[in-house]
């Protein structure tokens, strides 16, 4: 380890650099779309409700596959872990944020949720049935659980990472036990947070798969939203130098594979119920291959897999921290459309659509949302001096 | 020491490994080809018969239609063995005591079938049905070939389950005039099959999407 | 290099060198035959016969003879298949997702895993084969140009079955094959009768080390690596779909190839301890096969177990939120039916007893371990019993109830391919290095080459 | 070394593998270039000293992959849309979902098959016999010794003055290689 690595200032996002100073512009953005979302709500109240749930969950997802990223890393270890730790952390300290955000979902759940609706919930034996599951208070109780462990983990990584990085030298194993068990509290929590949140929209539709197939999803969003970081970070900034094509490489490595896994659970999921064709499964397919919404489906298949797959399999790219960068930034457009395609065909079933609110409340969210990442970057080394795989500097090329 | 192989083990390396696919390509198209010859499926071989019946003889030479003998075919699942007594119509006035023909007079005298060989023995999962392929308009020639110009009778086809979908997916390759079903020498070009088969297979309500499913002949 | 170094212990013991990692592992393959060897060998071959014995009754009388009928058709013959290719599916991973991030800690079991998941598919592929009724009929699966003018339906999760495991087998057999090429070369330097050296020479192809040489090979074996990790997924998954696809409650879920993968890696990992902690110690490999190893192995057993326990509980919770009939009954028929003490049973060794792994006392713990492999073992063997035939013992029908139990010949053909495996395994040992020499020694210090450049 | 027999070149055997490298470098310095190394393991900065850095069976790998994907996508759909349509279930002819996963074991499966007999292929195995192997020491190239053959096809080569040259490079011994 190069004597420079112990320079912690050095190793701090200096305040000019192009991350905070877009802080301000994400804050407005975030302030300007939520409140044009909120004027929209005087118009459509609905529709304001419906956009707003697509926006925070896309946002969300990002912040979930960070966390589980994390913890992922501090089990495995690994030097990509080493050098997207401080980013991943500031991802996952965004999560009381999102746990604000949230609330609006909550004021809406008699305009999002059929099962929320007692007229609806009258007339179908079935939503009888779930409604011990599915009814308003337990839905609100269980939010506030998930959020609070959640929470609870985001705290405490960050405040182990930092005794880490003082010299605590048990911290290590904190980091570690504490990441076992909580990638199982996350693994319980995020399934039915998904179930809850989104599956739920079809109240009468359900898929065992359903929970890893989002988590698949925020892990590839987590990853691309990573690199893309860890590029502008490297770019200009603190991690130039420490940041090899090897790390890139690896990380590209982990973004390839979590293009394949993505892939291979929709397929899996669509395979199965395609095969069984059962009237209780196939609806929600139905509706997301019809009335417009094929044409986004097929894009799905194009560029949220064949394309980056197809980029993907080159060494080069992967070694290369501005072309891996721009097919981060592609991957992340098309994660939107895939969020999109889960969610709006469960308001829209029969056109696609996309409403300008759709468009405000995702800028809302993310606005915010970003505002709260990059302010979590501020005041701390991006590497942890002591991280034990921390890739030695000036290794080969 | 360490030198263990001769300088042309490299030739006989390659030699080995080319060789062995080419032998294996080989081998398999053999086995493709001998599944499909006569050792296997048997056609193409004259059988022996207790009596050495020519239909060369009774159909071409002297005219006898098909259904004086095969008297079912056009009504039942089987064309009909003629029994003894078709025989003897004739042979009780003609050729009455050749020797050859003594064991159609025995049969006769003693009232036991004539052990005749099964020259198209299909499998006993398969049905099939002589009188609707006679009413559909599929000539005996098309299956039997020219019996009308064999001595000893042999099965002119395959009978493989690839040579009955052949007409199964194209009936209208097949198909006459139902007046043309007993002629053994119908033929008619390919240019005016082309027009006469699809009129036909309508005319006859053949129903070609039917033709192919399992089935139609596995019951 | 990038394994975390939080004081397991080391990946190779002090104190060797490119001489003693040769010939210590080559020694196991060049010296005299062993006593315990020719012991095990000669068990496993008995076991053997048992299996020969079974399947020639098989072939005399046909399939009656096994305890399937309706409406369980399908019994030990699938439940055996799956339970066979789930271990089968250790050796490629560890080596090949290990080799891509770059996880030094697989050399020294890679080789070993590599060739039980050869035997492994080997044993299950036969099992489809003897269901067959006529297995020499057994090319029919094949798409080819034959008599009957039909090609396979491409639509059956069953063909997809032939692609993928036939697939598996090829390139499993490959990877270990192009995995083997350096050390065969070593055997055939070090050999000291004729015949060993002819005959490795042979199997070597004249590999001699040429630096072009190792830079191809060393692409190949990382393409090889990257392609394998996939071909690994896919062939369980598919095997899932065989289940999956049919309409079945308790086959019917789309949970099935993500848990079918968590459940292989998980029964493959448990066998690879079951046969590497006494091969170990008999052999006195304790040097490359460290602590470290098998601490690790017991941490991909525990994670792979968990996904498998979130496979279980998904399916309970969804078959009462889907508010299906059908589905509600199956796990309701799991939990208070007549196989409930398998079910139970099944919860206790795949479940609970492996979450013993969270203790690093029992992960370093070899007789321990020992057991709770075992228990794993046992365990994924229940869960393919509960999935196959207490889902079909129910049909939709109450008319079409029925039970199954294996008969003795069951018992036989499974005990059977137990026995081939074991002696497929005994001849592998015996007859090539259970551990890749040249990996081997470029973990070694003496390996690393000097920064300096000119 | 009277008889002037044909030699295949001159081979200098190392006892590690930075003596080696050196070697190599000394070498390519003075103009050598027809010479391989041979190394009980692999070693990239051994090929990289010599010039080695990329092959072919990447891009051959990238092909076999795709001929495999398209005989899978071409099989399933020539035998079930034109050779044998049929009904099952109801499904479509091209069932695009169905036909995913023997697509994908197709592509593996050629892919694989490429790599490694690509990689044979190209390395010209298998060659049981070889000049190298004439070197009684040879045998340790397998174990733990690091060799290094200057081929007589070199125009530098000379039997003399390429011996003095690489016994200068600290060698543990220096033979001539028969052909």
């Amino acid at each position: 380890m190069s004597s420079a690595m112990d320079d912690r200032s050095r190793l701090m996002l200096p305040a000019d650099h192009p991350l905070f100073r877009v802080r301000p512009l994400a804050l407005g953005a975030g302030a300007i779309g939520l409140a044009v979302s909120l004027a929209g709500a005087l118009i459509d109240t609905t529709q304001f409700f419906q956009s707003y749930l697509f926006g925070f969950l896309f946002w969300f997802g990002i912040a979930m596959g960070s966390l589980a990223l994390l913890m992922i890393y501090h089990v495995t270890g690994g030097a990509w872990g080493s050098v997207i730790r401080r980013s991943l952390e500031s991802a996952v300290r965004t999560i009381p944020v999102l746990a604000v955000l949230f609330i609006p979902v909550v004021v809406g759940l008699q305009s999002l949720y059929e099962w929320a609706d007692a007229a609806k919930v009258a007339h179908d034996p079935l939503l009888q049935h779930k409604s011990v599951y599915l009814n308003v208070p337990f839905f609100i109780g269980r939010a506030v659980l998930y959020f609070v462990v959640w929470t609870l983990l985001a705290v405490f990584l960050s405040r182990w990472s930092e005794a880490q990085e003082n010299g605590e030298p048990r911290a290590i194993g904190w980091l570690e036990n504490l990441s076992r068990g909580g990638l199982v509290a996350l693994g319980l929590t995020f399934t039915f947070a998904a179930v809850d949140w989104a599956m739920s929209l079809e109240p009468h539709w359900y898929s065992t798969l359903y929970g890893v197939l989002v988590m698949g999803g925020c892990l590839l969003s987590a990853m691309a939203f990573m690199i893309q970081v860890t590029a502008l970070l490297t770019k200009n900034g603190p991690l130039s130098g420490v940041v090899q094509p090897m790390q890139f490489h690896d990380l590209g490595k982990l973004m390839f594979a979590f293009v394949m896994l993505w892939a291979y659970f929709s397929l899996s999921q669509l395979l199965i119920i395609w095969s069984g064709n059962l009237p209780e499964e196939t609806p929600w397919y139905l509706k997301r291959m019809s009335g417009g919404w094929e044409y986004l489906g097929l894009c799905l298949i194009l560029f949220h897999f064949a394309l980056p797959f197809v980029i993907l399999l080159s060494r080069d790219i992967k070694r290369n921290a501005r072309l891996i960068a721009t097919v981060a930034l592609f991957i992340l457009c098309v994660r939107v459309l895939e969020v999109y395609w889960l969610i709006t065909p469960a308001f829209s079933p029969h056109h696609a659509r996309v409403h300008w609110l759709d468009v405000t409340a995702w800028l809302g969210v993310g606005g915010v949302w970003l505002w709260a990442f990059t302010g979590g970057l501020r005041g701390r080394a991006l590497i942890v001096w002591n991280d034990p795989s921390l890739p030695a500097a000036g290794g080969h090329a | 020491m360490s030198q263990i192989f001769h300088r042309s083990a490299n030739a006989l390396a390659r030699a080995t490994i080319f060789g062995a696919v080419f032998i294996l390509g080989v081998l398999g198209y053999g086995a493709m080809l001998l599944n499909r010859s006569g050792y296997v499926t048997g056609a193409h071989v004259a059988i022996e018969q207790p009596v050495p019946f020519s239909h060369k003889h009774h159909a071409n030479e002297l005219g006898i239609d098909c259904r004086y003998c095969h008297t079912s075919v056009e009504v039942s699942h089987v064309a009909g063995i003629p029994p003894t007594k078709t025989c003897m119509n004739c042979h009780s006035q003609i050729w009455a005591d050749s020797p050859t023909l003594e064991p159609v007079r025995a049969s006769f005298r003693t009232d036991q079938s004539i052990p005749w060989i099964k020259v198209h023995d299909l499998p006993d999962f398969v049905y099939f049905d002589h009188s609707i392929h006679v009413a559909k308009g599929i000539g005996c020639a098309s299956c039997h070939g020219r019996i009308d110009q064999m001595n000893l009778t042999w099965q002119e086809n395959s009978l493989q389950m690839e040579w009955c979908l052949n007409c199964h997916r194209h009936p209208e390759t097949f198909v006459r005039p139902k007046g043309e079903v007993f002629n053994m020498a119908y033929k008619v070009s390919s240019r005016t099959q082309e027009t006469l088969g699809p009129r036909l297979v309508a005319e006859y309500d053949v129903h070609k999407e039917q033709l192919t499913n399992c089935s139609i002949c596995h019951r | 290099m990038s394994a975390p170094a939080r004081d397991l212990g080391p990946i190779i013991g002090p104190g060797h060198t490119f001489e003693t990692v040769t010939d210590k592992i080559a020694a196991v393959v060049l010296s005299e035959t062993r006593k315990g060897w020719m012991l095990g060998f000669g068990i496993s071959f008995v076991l053997l016969t048992i299996f020969l014995q079974c399947v020639a009754v098989l072939f005399v009388r046909g399939i009656g003879i096994w305890g399937i009928n309706i409406p369980v058709g399908w019994g030990f013959d699938i439940i055996n298949f799956v339970w066979w290719i789930g271990i089968g599916h250790a050796g490629t991973l560890i080596s090949a997702i290990l080799l891509l991030f770059r996880q030094t800690w697989r050399t020294s079991i890679n080789r070993f895993a590599e060739a039980m998941t050869l035997f492994a598919v080997a044993c299950a592929g036969l099992y489809p084969i003897l269901h067959l009724g006529r297995p020499w009929l057994f090319y029919w699966l094949l798409p080819y140009p034959n008599a009957m003018g039909m090609w396979p339906n491409f639509r059956s999760p069953l063909m997809w079955d032939v692609f993928a495991v036939s697939t598996y087998a090829t390139v499993s057999a490959l990877f270990w094959f192009v995995g083997l090429i350096p050390d065969l070369a070593t055997l055939r330097d070090r050999s000291t009768s004729k015949v060993g050296r002819i005959i490795y020479g042979i199997l070597a192809m004249g590999w001699r080390g040429s630096a072009r040489h190792w830079n191809r090979y060393e692409t190949a074996y990382l393409l090889l690596a990257g392609l394998s990790t996939p071909l690994v997924v896919s062939v369980h998954s598919v095997v899932s779909f065989d289940f999956a696809v049919g309409i079945i409650p308790g086959w019917h879920a789309t949970i099935f190839p993500p848990y079918f993968v968590a459940g292989a890696i998980y029964a493959g990992f448990a066998m690879v301890l079951t046969l590497t902690i006494p091969l170990r110690r008999y052999y006195g490999l304790e040097d490359f096969i460290t602590m470290r190893h098998i601490n690790y192995m017991a941490r991909v057993m525990l994670a792979t177990g968990l996904v498998v326990a979130y496979g279980y509980m998904m399916e309970i919770f969804m078959a009462w939120y889907s508010g299906n009939p059908y589905e509600s009954f199956m796990v309701k028929n799991r939990l208070t039916g007549p196989y409930k003490t398998l079910y139970a049973a099944l919860i206790l060794t795949n479940v609970i007893i492996p979450q013993l792994l969270w203790f690093q006392r029992v992960r370093t713990n070899i007789p321990l371990l020992f057991a709770v492999a075992m228990s794993i073992n046992v365990g994924m063997w229940l869960e393919r019993y509960v999935i196959i035939v207490v889902s079909l013992h129910r049909d939709f029908l109450p008319s079409s109830w029925g039970m199954y139990a294996g008969t003795i010949f069951d018992y036989g053909t499974f005990i059977g391919t137990i026995g081939l495996f074991l002696t497929l395994l005994f001849l592998f040992i015996r007859l090539l290095p259970m551990i890749s020499i040249f990996e081997m020694r470029t973990l070694l210090p003496e390996a690393k080459v000097k920064e300096k450049h000119a | 070394m009277t008889a002037r027999v044909p030699v295949y070149g001159l081979m200098a055997e190392f006892a590690d593998v930075n003596h080696l490298i050196e070697a190599i470098r000394k070498l390519r310095q003075m103009g050598y270039r027809r010479m391989d190394a041979f190394t009980p393991f692999p070693v990239e900065e051994v090929w990289e000293e010599l010039g080695v850095h990329r092959n072919m069976v990447s891009f051959l790998v990238f092909c076999g992959g795709l001929a495999g994907c398209l005989f899978g996508i071409g099989l399933q759909y020539w035998t079930s849309v034109i050779d044998y349509p049929i009904n099952v279930g109801g499904r479509p002819l091209f069932s695009v979902p169905a036909f995913v996963p023997i697509t994908f074991e197709c592509t593996v499966l050629f892919a694989a098959l490429t790599a490694v007999l690509g990689m044979l292929a190209l390395n010209g195995l298998p060659a049981p016999y070889h000049p190298v192997f004439n070197v009684p020491r040879f045998a340790l190239a397998s174990r733990d010794r690091f060799f290094l053959c200057v081929e007589s096809t070199d125009p530098l080569f000379d039997r003399e003055g390429t011996r003095r040259v690489l016994e200068s490079l600290s060698p543990v011994s220096v033979a001539e290689v028969p052909d």
